[in-house]
């Protein structure tokens, strides 16, 4: 016992610190892990390739608090005649058959006391991109920022925009 | 940022690789260095001072044989230190330069900073034989590199962690905001703890296993030094991985991915073994693993700048994906002017549209099939020698006909319009006389 | 060496009497004591467990309702904290005017004022809305960017009683930092490590003793001011609102009197008792406690004299709301409360002026009982009925009866005797060295 | 710390311990689009509005739906979230009331029944679908009309296009068209209209014209005819500056408190009152000649000491009201409600209809030819003959159509047994009420909202039913249901569904311009001729030929009052009802009977001791509530207080009889507890009604402030609240639960007085047994008590004046709500229960309060800053009454308005500058933004 009590606390010291590890890896597995999406949608072609602009699908951005998810006839539009013998296409084609919406995984969420309005930030002028990051090079979405209320704040006062916790709380 | 466009070809995605990798070699050899320099001016100078104070030959052989073992000479110095700091702040230039990023500008700062601390190093050093008539300015020379080089690498690792939230960097444009930065803070402590393990290690190695020095017949001395080194580096070996995890959990979210926590293991299991190592040096001091030891730390660095790496690529991966494509677009430019020749500008002109328009139009458009648009045979012949509309239409489309979607506005550049709507219309002609052939 | 003189050797003999005596009660449990252990422990469970079960279901379970927001949680925080204060009184102010019969009471009083700060800054948590934000309640960067509201007596109160608690934390500490020496001395294996490192190698050299005495002397000063000022601001959580019955002048000297006169009874609770378990007769004599009962009348007259005024203000104010409160404290639900406490605070200890009663401990014992009773009642007055008379009449109602803010309530009793069980087993519970003083 | 850190800590702590499932369904939020793109004008996230036609009383006011759209189990659908009036509509201009607010819970009720119902052998309901369903019914049908049975279709009050096609399917079917059936039918009135001019039909009351309005025994304001728009029309008399209002009642209601003078009158006794009055009119010339000869001579004559005691009217108070008419230029009399059901009833409304007739009411302020529509409604008369049918076994299949008789007709009918002898008995209806339990087949209805249809609620006046959403559940609308049956009969329909049918008619009848215009609108007037109205001479004299000496009501009396909450009792069912308690008693849940304090003394009796009625035929136990003002020995209850209706109905007139005599009331010891909400029923000289006298603000703010006075830039919201308009209806109660999200917690909660209501009507009585009726809501103080103490700055007060209450940031501490002096503030005790598919009705502009928050009224924060959006989007200023409040939106008084009182233009500036106003303890120096109107010349202590 007594000889080998250094390694068992040596042991005992370090797992201790990879349970921490498993820990934080498990925390960022479920809350910040991009989701797999339904169906592999990708920006990069869309937007990037394509050079489609971003209110051709989200089409209430401008109009209303949010963007807007295309609707499932949205992509038919296109793809009853584009890339048609593509697997992922046919995911689509199989949705919009069954009379049933895409149930895409939410990336950018935020909590329901908050009031984010789409609308205004675009009508300040200010670009999907201060907030998505580079989406058009995005081959799977995903989150740039924190989109926490420091970093909300910060913006805000840079633009002297209204701080007042109304403007955003509800 | 114009001129800088201009003439600096934007790299492609195998070019970002290098660089990467560059990097990390680069981090690789000179972050040992340094932080066994900082680690042992800083032992050296207390030394130095104790012997002062106490008059005890141990401590003032210590102090000198310290420096003299980290700072070589000034050759060594400049190339593990400057050198490679200059690298990379280049190469973090380079990748960067399309983005309002001020981070880089404080790598120039630390840069300056890191100068300043290897001069009054080197004073300090060089003074060490005369240390008894200007002992004060000797000491001082000696915690003022100390102080540059904190400063140096404290502005360093803040303005990595900056470089890892793309969300701050419109917002910091100076070091200081970030001192209440989670991130900024562990990652300098981790470096500042690592660095003072390494020196133990270090110590560990270069005097007794790198060069035979005096040591060996002086007992008393070699014992004193093994000790301290062991313990030194035990301590913080043992602190290493904590800082590490907390540096983990202050990682914003899109730097994170699975290889990260793969590194952040293997550093772990790393420093278990150093330690358990030094424990096993510490029991018979007859041991000699000193190189393993040292080994094993530099290959904990490795790691580290591995992981801080992978880090940094994960938050910039789309802003390589824009890189490339904008390093696809010049060559092309340069491949149609070399494949035409000398040719006329209208000859490129309409190359470029037969590019864009496979790219782009294709897609929903052919030329004599209706697909999601109409077949062109069918619309454009309105547009004959009426360039101009055609144009006008393509920079923003309005539904004309009933049977199809209406065509979305297109984020086309006013040149690459202009290409695209020639092309069409030679394409037109050329299609037509084909007709006009075959009847 | 001259051979020492015979007094000297008595003195040395008493001495060790007086250390031995001491230990001995630190020595192995009697079955009564662990009887009462086993109790407190289970009060204490039930403490939890209600606490749980309330967090689950949410404050419904507490009885509080609209208008009454407050209940027996604040009550008992109030209470608590009040508990704390006299044996910073007894310890401090008493040591700074050198009064003889402190060092009987200082130990147990300095442990109580501890442990029932701890009980108290329980309180606020247990009734708060959301506990698992308690945090925001303190001021630190955070990336929000907001900070706490510094006009709110609330954030006094986090800054009052967390200052109290670390200085009387230090002061009870400090205070025992030779004796636990002596008991290292005098125990062996695991227990001698523990206590040598408590006793933070105290050695006893003259330059240490000049050094603590200092040490001490400037604690204790810096404990006085405490006295005052902490039950103060608890005070203007009430004085600082508008409530009729609450937004009163005299608040603050009222509740301090109050936090005193609660406190000392509770010292004579405590001590009595443990002068029986743990036979320390010897030491604690009947004349200290007849001291301490002079502080239980003293501070019991200017409760008395409170009320008064509370009255008179409210009368002369001619003010419609205060009116119709004050007379329903005398008069409405909760009157029985209300004369409870006028009878354990204001005329139960006037028997105290009898000196055959003052040296009567039981009697002395179960004065202290109704006291505390009273106390407590006090502030259940203070707080329930102003709130369930204010200014609309159509928002009158009174708070329901709660089984689990009973549970609570009575729990954490449990808690606070049972961290006092527990300190009389592990820590000398008189200060030995001041004993040997006493003897030279 | 944020919270997902906090979690982050969470998550390593308990990493060992593995992750719980709550945290791996956040992770999967998932992100619904559409199917097919909305239609063009509506976006997501923005609210549509539909003009529609509320049904939950025969009213027929136009409400606009307010849709949201949202997911619901992983389909994205548009969902009702809030009622409004339609501006302009000919009923209620734009206001609603509290059962009209309170009907989008009949919508999202769970009860509903969701599929079509049969009741197998064992007698219990299984689930079938509809085509089974039809199958059933048409064999039925075939069997009886083979079998030589008659068949029956008896509905509620049925108007417009519905009604019709019910005739035609019963033609077609051969189905005899019972008479519709409703508890207040009011026919009285019409009888005596049909009296004495000959047109059988309640004509409209132009109350708003009349400069002396008397009204007898109508509750004008809570169930008569069509309250809301009485109410509407009462506001812009009470406007002008010389209109007066006298009411006369046996009981206390929350009318009478509203009119300028109250008297209290013996039960049964108004023919004599209404003689004295007549004969008061005859004696003046002006009148005389309206009036031939042979019928004043029939006109019964007592001595007005008789009329006196008989009536219990002193004398000074009888020559009172009759000067009053003598004074008026356009007085209106209406007699109706309570007055007309007691077996004098016809009497009463005859003698009214002459008095209308001689001061030439008739053909000013009392409108025939835009009379209300309640032709096809029956009598109890009626009913009592269908029950003999039924118990005759003529009866082969009968519809019961969102109706509930057997609650509400005479038991000694014996409906409910009756019924059972049908052969088949068909139920439509939407919840399982009484007389739907002893169905064979229920078919569920959709709600009007869900629905096609119209609505015809007086001549000249039709009014737009149109669905606001899918059918929540497998229901059809009954016009759909009737289609198919006849579908199932004949294979040569025109129309596959009511719809196409409506349409069809529509254009038939207007042309497509005009149906367009009523789609929009939602309703449709046409002018209508002006109809001659003349004294049929002879059936007048026949009838007051046999009037004889009365025999009176003898106390002591119980009074069955309709209730402003549950109408007949049918709204009774739905639970935000029973949330918002009666304005006049405070008590939300439960039964009680209301008796007189003098009478309680004697009997010695206090709020919740239980009590046995008896009487013939009656013997029921309810707990007590002691109503000032109540008159002594009456005693009041509401309809669905009583689970069976005793009572009689009177053969002539065919109404129901709402008294019942010669009572016993004794106190059986027990007591109940009821969750009365008021804590006293006086203001104990508190002043928050103060009188004329201290008008002038002797408070004022000497003292000086010791940190910066708030600066407001360019709003400061503010409202007013007219007191003289107010008629504490508690319309805007419901309108605030509604819009707030505010929860309905349940009788227990309410015992424990937990209730959750943001916005309250406080009644004051004071001791001459008048009663003051108080708006008590978020005062919005200007230096509120509440921010100062709130330690995490969740409460604070915001650049535009209002003070926001941060839910996400509360921790629950409850000091704001100690320190408000108007209590005004409501904690979630624990985490407040939306059951399916009520949490589809969750105004999404706000978020749901979990437990340990403390919320409050925040003036409608969400419509302030769907305002400001607008306005930015059009850069310019919000404009005045661009913002309008929940509650001041629906009040039918128009007495709350509400707006920026920096804007000197504005409405709220004005009236908080008139020299009634005055706010609630002033001296606390909270400086309200909520300013109250004293009543004009209001004469109670303050």
């Amino acid at each position: 016992m007594k000889k080998h009590i250094i390694p068992i606390i040596l042991l005992g010291y370090f797992g201790l610190l990879f349970l921490l590890l498993i820990g934080l890896e498990t925390y960022w597995y479920l809350y910040e892990k991009p989701q797999s999406q339904p169906i592999a949608f990708s920006h990069q072609i869309h937007v990037l390739k394509m050079t489609l602009p971003c209110d051709l699908c989200h089409m209430y951005a401008t109009k209303s608090i949010s963007a807007g998810i295309p609707s499932v006839s949205k992509c038919m539009d296109c793809h009853r005649a584009i890339a048609t013998d593509k697997p992922e296409i046919k995911k689509i084609l199989k949705y919009w058959q069954n009379r049933k919406p895409i149930p895409w995984v939410r990336i950018h969420s935020l909590p329901d006391f908050v009031y984010f309005s789409h609308k205004r930030h675009l009508k300040m002028g200010i670009d999907c991109s201060e907030c998505h990051g580079d989406v058009k090079a995005m081959a799977t979405i995903r989150k740039v920022r924190s989109l926490k209320m420091g970093w909300c704040i910060t913006c805000h006062k840079s633009r002297s925009a209204p701080t007042d916790c109304l403007t955003c709380h509800k | 940022m114009l001129i800088v466009d201009k003439y600096i070809l934007p790299p492609s995605p195998e070019h970002f690789l290098i660089l990467k990798y560059i990097l990390i070699l680069m981090l690789m050899i000179h972050l040992p260095f340094v932080s066994m320099l900082i680690g042992g001016t800083f032992f050296s100078v207390v030394f130095n001072i104790l012997d002062k104070k106490k008059q005890n030959r141990i401590y003032l052989n210590f102090a000198n044989d310290l420096i003299d073992t980290v700072a070589v000479n000034r050759s060594v110095g400049f190339i593990l230190g400057v050198v490679p700091m200059l690298v990379v702040t280049l190469i973090y230039t380079q990748i960067l330069y399309t983005v309002n990023v001020s981070a880089v500008n404080f790598l120039i700062y630390s840069l300056i900073l890191l100068l300043l601390g290897f001069t009054s190093l080197y004073f300090y050093k060089y003074t060490f034989h005369l240390r008894e008539a200007v002992f004060g300015v000797h000491i001082f020379s000696g915690i003022l590199g100390i102080i540059f080089f904190l400063a140096a690498y404290f502005i360093f690792s803040i303005s990595f962690s900056l470089l890892l939230d793309p969300g701050e960097w419109r917002f910091v444009k100076n070091p200081v905001e970030l001192i209440s930065y989670w991130n900024a803070v562990s990652k300098y402590l981790y470096f500042i703890v690592s660095s003072l393990a390494i020196t133990g290690g270090g110590i560990l190695f270069f005097f007794f296993h790198w060069s035979e020095r005096k040591i060996d017949h002086d007992s008393e001395y070699s014992g004193f030094i093994k000790n301290f080194g062991l313990i030194l580096a035990l301590i913080f070996t043992l602190l290493q991985p904590v800082l590490c995890l907390w540096n983990l959990a202050t990682l914003p979210e899109i730097a994170i991915s699975q290889e990260v926590f793969g590194f952040s293991a293997i550093a772990l299991f790393l420093s278990l073994v150093i330690s358990y190592m030094l424990c096993a040096m510490l029991k018979n001091p007859e041991k000699k693993l000193g190189v393993h030891i040292f080994s094993l730390f530099l290959l904990t660095f490795l790691i580290t700048a591995l992981n801080d790496q992978t880090t940094f690529y994960n938050t910039i991966k789309e802003h390589i994906v824009l890189m490339a494509v904008r390093a696809e677009g010049l060559s092309s430019e340069l491949k149609i002017r070399e494949l035409t020749g000398a040719a006329e500008e209208a000859q490129v002109n309409v190359k470029k549209g037969e590019m864009v328009f496979n790219s782009i139009c294709s897609a929903c458009h052919s030329f004599d099939r209706r697909a999601v648009g109409p077949p062109f045979k069918m619309v454009l012949p309105k547009y004959q020698n009426k360039e101009d509309e055609l144009k006008t239409f393509v920079r923003n489309p309005s539904k004309k006909n009933p049977g199809y979607p209406s065509m979305p506005k297109l984020g086309l550049k006013e040149d690459e319009i202009a290409s695209v709507a020639a092309y069409l219309l030679q394409r037109l002609q050329t299609e037509s006389q084909k007709q006009d052939i075959s009847k | 060496m001259s051979p020492e003189a015979p007094g000297h050797i008595e003195i040395r003999e008493q001495r060790d009497q007086v250390e031995k005596d001491i230990l001995t009660s630190m020595k192995k449990p009697s079955l009564l004591f662990l009887a009462c252990l086993g109790f407190t422990v289970a009060l204490a469970t039930v403490l939890l467990a209600c606490w749980g079960y309330q967090i689950k279901t949410g404050l419904i379970v507490s009885g509080k309702n609209h208008p009454v927001g407050w209940y027996m949680y604040i009550t008992s925080f109030v209470f608590w904290v009040g508990i704390a204060h006299s044996g910073t009184l007894i310890s401090a102010i008493l040591y700074l005017l050198r009064a003889g019969f402190r060092k009987s009471f200082n130990r147990s009083a300095e442990a109580m004022t501890v442990f029932s700060l701890m009980v108290a800054g329980m309180f606020p948590l247990i009734h708060l809305g959301r506990i698992w934000l308690f945090y925001w309640l303190m001021p630190y960067p955070n990336q929000r960017q907001i900070w706490v509201n510094f006009r709110s007596p609330l954030i006094w109160d986090v800054f009052a009683v967390g200052t109290y608690f670390t200085v009387s934390l230090i002061f009870f500490y400090v205070g025992m930092i030779p004796d636990l020496a002596i008991v290292r001395r005098c125990s062996d294996g695991f227990k001698k490590r523990i206590y040598s490192v408590l006793s933070l190698g105290w050695l006893g050299t003259p330059s240490q003793w000049r050094h603590y005495n200092q040490l001490y002397l400037l604690l204790a000063s810096l404990a006085t001011p405490l006295v005052l000022s902490v039950h103060s601001v608890v005070s203007w959580d009430f004085a600082m609102s508008i409530v009729p019955g609450w937004h009163t002048t005299i608040f603050a000297p009222y509740f301090v009197a109050g936090a005193i006169f609660s406190g000392t009874a509770m010292v004579i609770l405590l001590v009595i008792p443990m002068r029986r378990m743990l036979s320390l007769e010897k030491y604690i004599s009947v004349d200290d406690f007849e001291n301490i009962a002079k502080i239980l009348l003293f501070t019991s007259l200017i409760v008395t004299y409170s009320y008064i005024v509370e009255f008179c203000l409210a009368f002369y104010s001619g003010n419609i709301f205060e009116e119709t409160v004050y007379k329903y404290r005398v008069l409405g639900d909760f009157k029985i409360m209300f004369w409870i406490m006028i009878f354990g605070n204001s005329i139960l200890p006037l028997t105290l002026f009898i000196r055959k009663l003052r040296r009567n401990l039981p009697y002395l014992f179960v004065t202290s009982i109704f006291v505390i009773i009273g106390m407590w009642f006090e502030r259940f007055v203070i707080i329930v009925t102003s709130l369930a008379r204010d200014f609309d009449p159509y928002n009158w109602g009174i708070p329901n009866l709660s089984i689990i803010a009973i549970g609570i309530v009575l729990g954490s009793f449990g808690l606070f005797f049972m961290m006092f069980l527990l300190f009389v087993k592990l820590f000398p519970v008189l200060s030995i060295t001041e004993l040997k003083e006493k003897l030279e | 710390m944020h919270r997902r850190d906090f979690l982050k800590i969470m998550g390593v702590a308990s990493s060992s311990t593995l992750m719980t499932s709550c945290d791996l369904e956040k992770q999967s939020e998932k992100l619904i689009p559409y199917l097919l793109p909305p239609e063009e004008e509506i976006i997501p996230g923005q609210s549509i509005y539909y003009n529609t036609t509320c049904t939950e009383c025969p009213a027929c006011c136009g409400v606009s739906v307010k849709d949201r759209e949202k997911v619901y189990n992983n389909m994205r659908g548009r969902y009702p979230v809030k009622l409004e009036g339609i501006p302009g509509h000919p009923v209620n201009d734009g206001t609603l009331c509290i059962r009209g607010q309170a009907s989008l819970t009949r919508l999202y009720h769970p009860d509903r029944i969701k599929k079509p119902k049969l009741r197998d052998s064992k007698g219990n309901f299984i689930d079938i679908d509809w085509s089974n369903a039809y199958s059933q019914i048409l064999d039925a049908l075939r069997e009886s009309n083979n079998g030589g049975y008659k068949n029956i279709y008896l509905s509620g009050r049925t108007t417009g296009s519905l009604s019709d096609l019910i005739d035609d399917f019963c033609k077609r079917t051969g189905i005899e068209r019972a008479a519709e059936f409703e508890v207040y039918s009011h026919s009285a009135i019409k009888e005596a209209n049909g009296i004495l001019f000959s047109k059988r039909e309640i004509p409209l009351y132009q109350i708003d014209k009349a400069d002396y309005l008397l009204t007898i025994g109508a509750d004008i304001l809570e169930t008569f005819i069509s309250p809301v728009s009485n109410a509407v029309r009462l506001s812009h008399a009470k406007r002008k500056s010389d209109f007066k209002w006298f009411h006369i009642e046996p009981h206390v209601s929350l009318t009478g408190f509203q009119a300028c003078e109250k008297f209290t009158i013996n039960p049964g006794t108004e023919v004599y009152l209404l003689d004295f009055l007549l004969k008061n009119m005859l004696n003046m010339k002006l009148y005389k000649k309206r009036l031939p000869e042979e019928v004043v001579k029939y006109i019964p004559d007592f001595s007005q000491e008789e009329v006196s005691s008989k009536t219990g009217l002193k004398l000074a108070s009888l020559y009172q009201i009759a000067d009053q008419f003598k004074k008026a230029k356009m007085p209106l009399l209406i007699a109706g409600g309570i007055s007309t059901r007691h077996s004098y009833g016809l009497e009463t409304a005859v003698l009214t209809g002459l008095i209308q007739w001689i001061t030439g009411m008739t053909d000013s302020v009392i409108d025939f030819s835009r009379a209300e529509n309640y032709s096809g409604v029956g009598t109890m008369v009626q009913m009592e003959k269908l029950s003999n049918r039924l118990s005759n076994n003529e009866i082969g299949v009968i519809f019961i159509a969102r109706t509930d008789p057997s609650k509400s007709i005479p038991v000694s009918y014996f409906f409910k047994e009756n019924i059972k002898k049908a052969k088949l008995r068909i139920g439509l209806s939407d919840l399982l009420t009484g007389t739907i339990k002893e169905c064979d087949i229920i078919l569920p209805l959709s709600h009007t909202f869900e629905s096609w249809g119209d609505a015809n609620p007086r001549s000249g006046l039709k009014t737009l039913i149109q669905p606001a959403l899918e059918p929540l559940f497998k229901t059809l609308s009954e016009g759909d249901i009737l289609l198919h049956l006849l579908k199932g009969d004949l294979k040569d329909l025109p129309f596959r569904n009511f719809q196409e049918y409506l349409f069809k008619k529509w254009n038939e009848n207007y042309g497509k311009a005009l149906t367009e215009e009523f789609l929009k609108k939602g309703y449709y007037e046409e002018s209508v001729p002006k109809k001659e109205i003349r004294l049929d001479n002879k059936s007048a004299v026949a009838f007051l030929k046999n009037i004889k000496t009365l025999d009176r009501i003898a106390k002591p009396v119980l009074v069955v009052t309709p209730s402003i909450r549950s109408f007949d009792g049918r709204s009774s069912v739905l639970p935000l009802l029973n949330e918002i308690p009666d304005p006049l008693t405070t008590i939300s849940y439960g039964q009680w009977v209301s008796v007189p304090p003098k009478t309680a003394k004697s009997l010695m009796l206090s709020d919740g001791d239980e009590v046995e009625i008896s009487a013939p035929g009656l013997s029921a136990r309810l707990p007590v509530k002691v109503q000032p003002g109540l008159p002594e020995d009456t005693f009041a209850i509401h309809p669905e207080m009583l689970s069976t209706q005793v009572f009689q109905a009177d053969k002539r007139s065919g109404e129901g009889v709402c008294y019942l005599d010669k009572i016993k009331i004794i106190k059986t010891g027990a007591s109940v507890s009821i969750p009365v909400l008021s804590g006293s029923m006086s203001q104990k000289g508190r002043g928050i009604v103060p009188n004329p006298v201290n008008k002038k603000r002797e408070y004022d703010r000497g003292w000086n402030n010791m940190y910066p006075e708030h600066k407001h830039k360019d709003y400061r919201w503010a409202m007013a609240v007219d007191l003289e308009l107010c008629i504490a209806c508690s319309a805007c109660v419901a309108a605030c639960y509604i819009e707030n999200n505010v929860p309905v917690v349940g009788k227990r909660h309410h015992l424990m007085g937990l209730e959750m209501s943001w916005l309250r009507v406080e009644p004051f009585f004071n001791g001459h047994g008048k009663c003051n009726f108080v708006l008590m809501l978020c005062q919005h103080c200007d230096y509120a008590p509440c921010e100062p103490v709130c330690p995490v700055f969740a409460s604070y007060h915001n650049p535009e004046g209002l003070n926001i209450q941060l839910y996400n940031r509360c921790v629950g501490t409850r000091y704001c709500s100690n320190n408000c002096p108007y209590k005004v503030r409501r904690f979630n005790w624990f985490d407040s229960q939306w059951p399916e598919p009520l949490d589809r009705m969750l105004n999404p502009d706000i978020s749901v309060r979990t437990k340990g928050v403390m919320e409050k009224c925040t003036f409608c924060v969400q419509r302030i800053r769907e305002a400001h959006d607008t306005a930015k989007d059009e850069s310019r200023k919000i404009r005045d009454q661009e913002v309008v409040t929940a509650c001041a939106q629906t009040c039918p008084t128009n007495a709350i308005v509400f707006g920026n009182i920096l804007d000197k233009k504005s409405q709220v500036y004005k009236l908080a500058h008139s020299e009634r106003v005055y706010r609630i303890f002033e001296p606390l120096g909270t400086e309200p933004s909520v300013y109250y109107l004293r009543k004009k010349g209001d004469k109670n202590e303050s």
